[in-house]
């Protein structure tokens, strides 16, 4: 893509794409710097148990049910969402493109079957599908992401086939044909390049769908017990609402926080890489 | 399945009404949609009974586990089940019953798979059609209110209320909805979707269910109260951006009428389409609303289907919501040649 | 709270005569009508029961809703002191081979059929020692059941089984109406989702899943019960929110502890609400932590004594059950009197000196990152208590080397990986224990208990054939002095070995009322029992 | 084709009119203008010059952030800065209307042809829905629309673009309005199309004694139905007059540019074949003080650069702007000439 520092330069101006950039940016330094602020790891049980925030300045957020500390959950936690979006949107991604190029390039028959399949996938109840996974096979971080991917990528390859079947008739594309370049290349080095900016709108939302998804799992009891995630900390929480009900609020005002700064970010992206809005004054 | 199979929009050469006469184009359609339907719905049974069969543990080790049975009772219930023959045979078996439309039985509930369906469907059937209506109906007021004060203070505040509904995961609102409005105010009952034994009839019990409903349909309705605010909003100042829109003015009819007649109708297909999204992914977000509410319906059903290892159900569930899936996108297709001329038959 | 309860008692007897007087078609006539002795009781649970019927399926939800349909031959005050019901009297031969039930006159079934010595027979013989779980062990010694006469039935067993006489009562061993069950397929009977039993309560509406209403039955023997009009169980699955339906008044009682702990406690504490923890003495439970002798590492007694001074179960009773129970200090439960005892019987205080030296004794030095080797844990699936558990455990085993990787799946998986796969190191689970320990102890520790494929059998795959012998004996053994010792020795050897660490003996699940409800733990069986006695103030 | 020389008011009269986007510099600046009834004035300029946005400031219909910050406009004498929406509301389509440059997007996809003419004629005019049908027939005919009946029942994408771009006319002209703005009306049809459209509006024009701005990049279209011309370049005139006069004898350096540009060269026989304008029209914040269009003028002197010109009024009414106007006989510029 030609120009992406200049989008990236336009995002920052864009002042509530700037906010989500900033918000993001706060939520990132969270989960790089876990590992050192809380070198004892999310799990240590280092205070008294169920202590209210702002009561120890040790733990200005308080403590769990077993005495961890839940900034360092929230801390932990983030890295867990950021995970789990980024790699369940990043297979999402891959899958999307490879099925979305493929039938929207050949069409025909090839098209047919994949564009079933897709409607297969969007058929049947996502949340679903992805509790069953998560339940059958077990809950663990590479499971979850599985779980949340399998269902994502079908809006991806729409998204690709309708723009790879426009631009197939395009006359560079017919061009590429004619001095016998081949069906790979042209599919991935000129259809797709110009089918990026609609990918990498939605792809923003697809990290926020999927944190929200890790979050609901972990909520329902499906979220990996290894690894500490703001939805194992409002699974916990939700037990105690009526006396610690911070336990619950405060992954939930995170996790509200990180599909804001998501959202806000694909709505400034949209705007700065969408050139038929940015035409119209 | 609206964006591939679904109509397209052309400049129709022909002089013909969306639905003059029951012509062979659409009879063709019709029957090329229920071909690629039931394809489809091959493709979900199939794949569905097999997640099923190849995740370890069947009913039995369920059944086994809560009642203590002892090894030869589980190969009895095995047995009785036909659990014990080959995969494909089970395959078979089970879709030959689904040809004639028959579920099977289902070992968890005692009972045949269509009754325990046909239970739940109510309290699903209203929460779905409850929170589609509302959150279209609201959503797309605060879209057009949006809309209307594009650029104003009203803009600003709704567009960060809809922000903030996004961004708040269902179970997070009804966490909160059950905290202020069933603990705090007392207002609204918890849990369930009627009054059990009382014995209510007529209006009282309409109005006992209506109570109950309201905080789960509430708690399903945020997130696309904002879907449809957001796209609702960026729909319509799309449209009142285009150039029949400064037509309209030119001609000097009230700017009301401009907005309510010429741009909402055009602002409103975007909108419809996402209606049926919006009905395929409820079925499975109910599984927490119906979770947290107490609420017997299909979602929480197909979750326990899943956990005990209840085939049967489960698929009957599956097979029931992506018939109504298929069914209103079809309806969709359908209602997008009623309110848009454009659309024509491929 | 005793004395509420003394208070309660006498309003409930003072009650009697007018409950006797009210007609039966007035029950019916709904929440407008008041009185002292009746009311509407609503409760939630979950999960939701395949059958109304406790002979076939012994989980939870049936064993709650089968006793208010059906009767046992006896109940059991507390202390499991056997008191009549079907059975009006009973006598056990001098050698144990034959128990002798006299049963009661007329009886009869919802549907107006008298009852007989027949169906007891019928129930026993065809469907408790064929279909039940636990039943085929139980009456794994009844040849057969004599009928002299319609009210004589004659229990004929090859060898003694004193633990046969605690699980007669209503919901272990209800008893089926022998009309409606004979020549069909049990199992598939339509009677079992619409009970026709002898029991106060019969079934006003059934929804699959959602619902169960009952009414009294107007002819029931016991003259004068049940005291109820009317008794709503509704299936919710989430505890916080059974506990918001109990908070907001949507229902009036909560059983067998239906809501998290810590609600329980918070919600007693405030006004309108009670809580007992008497009855339910039928139903010990524990959480126990259980090593797979096959794995390697675990073979290793020391190992497994290390792991066990490395979890401070009092801190999982504090802070995992709010000190509902006591910690775990013997394969028995400390209310299976009178057979619990840790006099000589080892104890694993917290310690994590000393479980890092037996781990050092065992050979299992800390190598790359700190870590002796690694471990996977399974907790059980259902409940939280496994499962937060389990993040303690992980965490202080950290502490002492040892790392472990917490497997978390649903219950067939759990149960498959566990019983059937055997692919398991640590299984941490909630389990009954038992009316009698034959019934809910002998299965962990029996060698020829090790069936992979049954779940909740010998896991551990433990064999010690001296535990074997005393617990074959003491299944057998009708002289209580003798069975006490027995048992006694049986848990000094099995806690010496540790098959299976006990973390804590969960307190018998506590029942959350509003102050309306009254009279509703009146015996061992608690809410495991018929309820007939309970009203509620309208 | 009489100049009207009454003491009636011109039916449309802008003077120093100014539009701005917030406190950006303007868009358009001193620019005047006057069309009278029975007229065509064809307004001519680069895209961007600022030609649609002050037909669409005659119309209130500036969208976005765009307004009117300076200057007057005269509908009839009467001044329309200031009139409550209501008011200017009335005065679309009674007074004045307006035909739009892209007939396909120009009607409302999800109406019939008949809903959108009848819709205007019952915002103006206290009839019945028949009686406005009834109208809606008339104007279809009076537009030459074929099988008019039929057509009332249509949706727009039935027709094809010259036939959208009669039914514009028709709503247009539908409450006999004296002004008509018509925004490039045939830059988007076929070559024969614009011809019909063209001949269509010229006879409206005629028969309804319309005053007609016809807005146009097209000089040929100018030539065949306007009176007089005006030219525009970066926000403001720079030369106006009779139609023949300006292009036979164009005195603005952008102007003769303009007519050289064109494929076939000047109007004028003989005149030397000219190159394009060099650059391209500068956006309002980036305008050159003095003459906007020095950057662009092979005569710019230092004078331009400091000094604005003013629009300077000559013969017979053929107005420039320009501190040296060009004289074709005297000094045809030999750094134009090729």
């Amino acid at each position: 893509m030609t120009g992406t520092f200049a989008h990236i330069r336009r995002l920052a101006r864009h002042p509530s794409g700037l906010f989500g950039l900033l918000l993001l940016a706060a939520i990132i330094l969270m989960s790089v710097s876990a590992g050192w602020i809380f070198p004892e790891g999310p799990w240590a049980m280092v205070g008294p148990t169920r202590l209210h925030p702002g009561v120890d300045p040790r733990f200005p957020l308080g403590t769990d049910t077993y005495g961890r500390d839940i900034v360092s959950a929230i801390f932990y936690g983030a890295r867990v969402s950021l995970f789990v979006g980024i790699a369940s949107a990043a297979i999402a991604l891959i899958v999307g493109i490879v099925v979305g190029a493929i039938a929207g390039y050949f069409g025909g028959k090839v098209d047919d079957a994949l564009m079933r399949l897709t409607d297969a996938f969007q058929t049947i109840p996502n949340f679903l599908l992805s509790i069953a996974i998560v339940g059958i096979i077990g809950a663990s971080l590479p499971t979850i992401t599985f779980a949340i991917s399998i269902v994502a990528w079908p809006i991806i390859a729409r998204l690709v086939r309708a723009d790879v079947l426009r631009l197939r008739t395009y006359d560079f594309v017919q061009s590429c044909k004619i001095i016998g370049m081949s069906d790979m290349r042209i599919v991935f080095q000129q259809i797709l390049p110009n089918c990026m900016a609609p990918i990498i709108v939605t792809t923003s939302v697809l990290v926020a769908n999927a944190i929200i998804v890790e979050a609901s799992l972990a909520f329902l009891g499906l979220g990996d017990p290894n690894v500490m995630s703001w939805g194992t900390l409002l699974n916990v929480g939700r037990q105690q609402l009526r006396t610690e009900a911070y336990i619950t609020i405060v992954p939930a005002v995170a996790l509200v926080l990180t599909v804001l700064a998501l959202n806000l970010i694909g709505d400034a992206l949209n705007d700065v890489l969408n050139p038929r809005l940015k035409e119209r004054t | 399945m609206t964006q591939t199979s679904g109509p397209i929009t052309g400049n129709g050469t022909k002089k013909a009404g969306p639905f003059a006469a029951l012509s062979s184009p659409l009879g063709r359609y019709i029957l090329r949609r229920l071909v690629q339907a039931l394809l489809v719905m091959v493709l979900v049974m199939v794949g569905s009974f097999f997640l099923m069969k190849l995740a370890p543990g069947d009913f039995v080790d369920v059944l086994a586990g809560t009642r203590d049975l002892t090894a030869e009772q589980t190969a009895e219930l095995r047995a009785r089940y036909g659990l014990d023959q080959p995969l494909v045979i089970q395959l078979v078996r089970y879709m030959g019953l689904l040809a004639t439309f028959d579920f099977g039985y289902s070992p968890i509930n005692a009972a045949p798979v269509t009754d325990v369906i046909l239970a739940r469907l109510p309290v699903t059937a209203i929460l779905v059609v409850a929170s589609v209506s509302l959150s279209m109906v609201i959503g797309t007021l605060f879209g057009i209110a949006a809309a209307r004060n594009a650029g104003k203070p009203v803009d600003l505040g709704i567009s960060i209320f809809m922000l903030l509904l996004y961004a708040t995961p269902s179970f997070i609102v009804a966490i909160m909805l059950i905290l202020v409005f069933g603990l705090k105010l007392g207002l609204m009952p918890i849990a369930g979707y009627e009054s059990v034994g009382m014995g209510y009839t007529g209006w009282q019990h309409i109005w006992d269910v209506t109570r109950h409903l309201t905080l789960p349909v509430v708690a399903l309705c945020t997130f696309y109260i904002a879907i449809y605010g957001r796209i609702g909003r960026a729909s319509m100042l799309e449209v009142m951006r285009l150039d029949f829109v400064r037509t309209a003015r030119a001609k000097g009819i009230s700017e009301g009428r401009v907005f309510y007649v010429h741009a909402l109708r055009n602002a409103l297909l975007p909108l419809i389409t996402m209606a049926g999204l919006q009905v395929s992914s409820l079925v499975g977000g109910a599984v927490l609303i119906e979770t947290v509410f107490g609420l017997p319906g299909m979602g929480r059903t197909a979750y326990d289907a899943v956990l005990q290892r209840d085939t049967n159900l489960l698929l009957g569930v599956i097979f029931t919501s992506s018939l109504a899936v298929v069914t209103v996108n079809f309806v969709i297709d359908m209602l997008y040649m009623v309110l848009d001329p454009r659309v024509n038959l491929k | 709270m005793s004395k509420s309860f003394e208070m309660n008692r006498r309003g409930f007897l003072g009650s009697l005569a007018a409950a006797g007087l009210v007609p039966a078609g007035m029950v019916a006539s709904g929440p407008a009508l008041a009185q002292d002795a009746g009311g509407i009781l609503r409760t939630p649970f979950w999960p939701a029961p395949t059958y109304l019927n406790s002979a076939i399926s012994t989980s939870g939800p049936e064993s709650f809703l089968s006793p208010k349909f059906y009767d046992g031959l006896l109940g059991y005050e507390s202390g499991m002191v056997p008191k009549p019901s079907l059975a009006t009297a009973w006598e056990i031969s001098e050698d144990g081979l034959t128990v002798t039930f006299t049963l009661r006159e007329g009886v009869t079934w919802h549907d107006g059929e008298p009852f007989t010595s027949h169906d007891v027979a019928f129930t026993f013989m065809e469907v408790l020692k064929v279909h039940h779980g636990r039943g085929v062990n139980t009456f794994a010694n009844l040849t057969s059941v004599d009928t002299p006469d319609d009210y004589t039935a004659v229990f004929n067993l090859s060898k003694p089984s004193p633990a046969m006489m605690r699980a007669l009562d209503s919901r272990e061993c209800p008893i089926l109406p022998a009309h409606l069950y004979e020549g069909t397929d049990i199992m598939e009977n339509p009677v079992n989702t619409a009970p026709v039993g002898t029991g106060p309560f019969k079934l006003e509406s059934y929804e699959i899943g959602s619902a169960v209403v009952m009414v009294p039955y107007e002819d029931y023997w016991d003259e004068g019960y049940p005291l109820l009009d009317r008794f709503i169980v509704q299936f919710v699955p989430d505890p916080a929110t059974r506990a918001a339906m109990l908070e907001s008044g949507q229902t009036d009682a909560i059983f067998l502890g239906m809501i998290p702990t810590q609600e329980i406690l918070r919600i007693a504490e405030m006004d309108g609400f009670e809580m007992t923890t008497t009855g339910f003495e039928a139903m010990p439970s524990g959480l126990q932590l259980e090593f797979n002798l096959e794995n390697e590492i675990l073979a290793n007694k020391l190992v497994r004594q290390a792991i066990a001074h490395a979890i401070d179960t009092n801190w999982i009773l504090e802070n995992v059950f709010y000190g509902m129970g006591q910690t775990g200090a013997s394969p028995l439960h400390y209310d299976q009197r009178p057979f619990y005892t840790t006099e000589g019987v080892p104890s694993y205080p917290f310690d994590l000196a000393k479980a890092n030296e037996l781990l050092d004794e065992a050979g299992y030095p800390r190598g790359e990152g700190d870590m002796r080797f690694k471990l996977m844990l399974d907790p059980s699936p259902w409940g939280t208590e496994s499962i937060n558990s389990s993040a303690y455990i992980r965490e202080v085993l950290r502490q002492v080397g040892i790392d472990v990787e917490v497997r978390q799946q649903d219950f067939a998986v759990f149960v498959t990986t566990v019983w059937t796969e055997r692919k398991h190191d640590l299984v941490l689970y909630t389990a009954t224990m038992g009316v009698d320990p034959t019934i809910g102890v002998h299965r962990f520790y029996l060698s020829s208990n090790f069936q992979p494929g049954t779940g909740f059998s010998n896991g551990a795959h433990y064999d010690n054939p001296e535990v074997d012998e005393l617990l074959n004996a003491a299944s057998i053994e009708m002289d209580e002095e003798a069975r006490i010792a027995q048992y006694a020795e049986f848990q000094q050897i099995a806690y010496e070995d540790l098959p299976i660490v006990k973390m804590v003996d969960i307190a018998a699940a506590p029942t959350l009322a509003s102050t309306r409800v009254h009279d509703f733990a009146p015996d061992a069986l608690g809410a495991l029992g018929s309820l007939k006695q309970t009203w509620v103030e309208q | 084709m009489s100049l009207n020389t009454g003491s009636e008011p011109p039916i449309l009269q802008i003077d120093k009119l100014r539009i701005g986007q917030g406190t950006k510099a303007p868009i358009v600046e001193q620019m005047s203008l006057e069309v009278r009834r029975g007229e065509t004035v064809g307004l001519v300029g680069e895209s961007g010059c600022g030609k649609s946005l002050t037909a669409l400031s005659v119309m209130g219909l500036l969208a976005g952030n765009l307004k009117v910050v300076g200057g007057t406009i005269r509908l009839g004498g009467e001044e329309i800065q200031g009139l409550s929406q209501r008011k200017l509301r009335r005065l679309r389509g009674e007074k004045m209307g307006m035909i739009f440059q892209e007939p396909l997007t120009a009607l409302n996809p999800v109406m019939t042809i008949g809903a959108q003419i009848a819709e205007m004629v019952r915002a103006h005019r206290d009839v019945s829905r028949k009686a406005a049908h009834e109208r809606a027939l008339e104007l279809l005919r009076l537009v030459k629309i074929p099988d008019p009946e039929e057509r009332l029942g249509e949706y727009p994408h039935q027709m094809s673009g010259g036939m959208r771009q009669r039914v514009v006319i028709a709503m247009a002209i539908a409450c006999n309005p004296a002004l008509l703005i018509a925004d490039e009306p045939t830059t988007a049809l076929d070559v024969t199309v614009q011809a019909q459209i063209l001949e269509l509006l010229a006879s409206l024009q005629r028969e309804e004694n319309l005053g007609l701005l016809m807005i146009t990049h097209d000089l040929d279209v100018v030539r065949l139905v306007a009176d007089r011309i005006v030219v525009m370049y970066a926000g403001s005139v720079v030369e106006e007059g009779a139609v023949e006069a300006v292009l036979d004898n164009p005195r603005h350096p952008y102007t003769l540019g303009l007519i050289s540009a064109r494929p076939t060269g000047s109007f004028a026989a003989g005149a030397p074949r000219l190159a394009d304008i060099r650059g391209s029209v500068p956006a309002p914040e980036d305008r050159p003080a003095g003459c906007v269009f020095r950057d662009r003028c092979p005569y710019a002197q230092e004078v331009c650069a400091t000094t604005r010109p003013m629009l300077e009024t000559g013969q017979g009414g053929h107005a420039v702007r320009c501190h040296f106007p060009v004289d074709r006989q005297t000094d045809a510029p030999k750094e134009l000439a090729q």
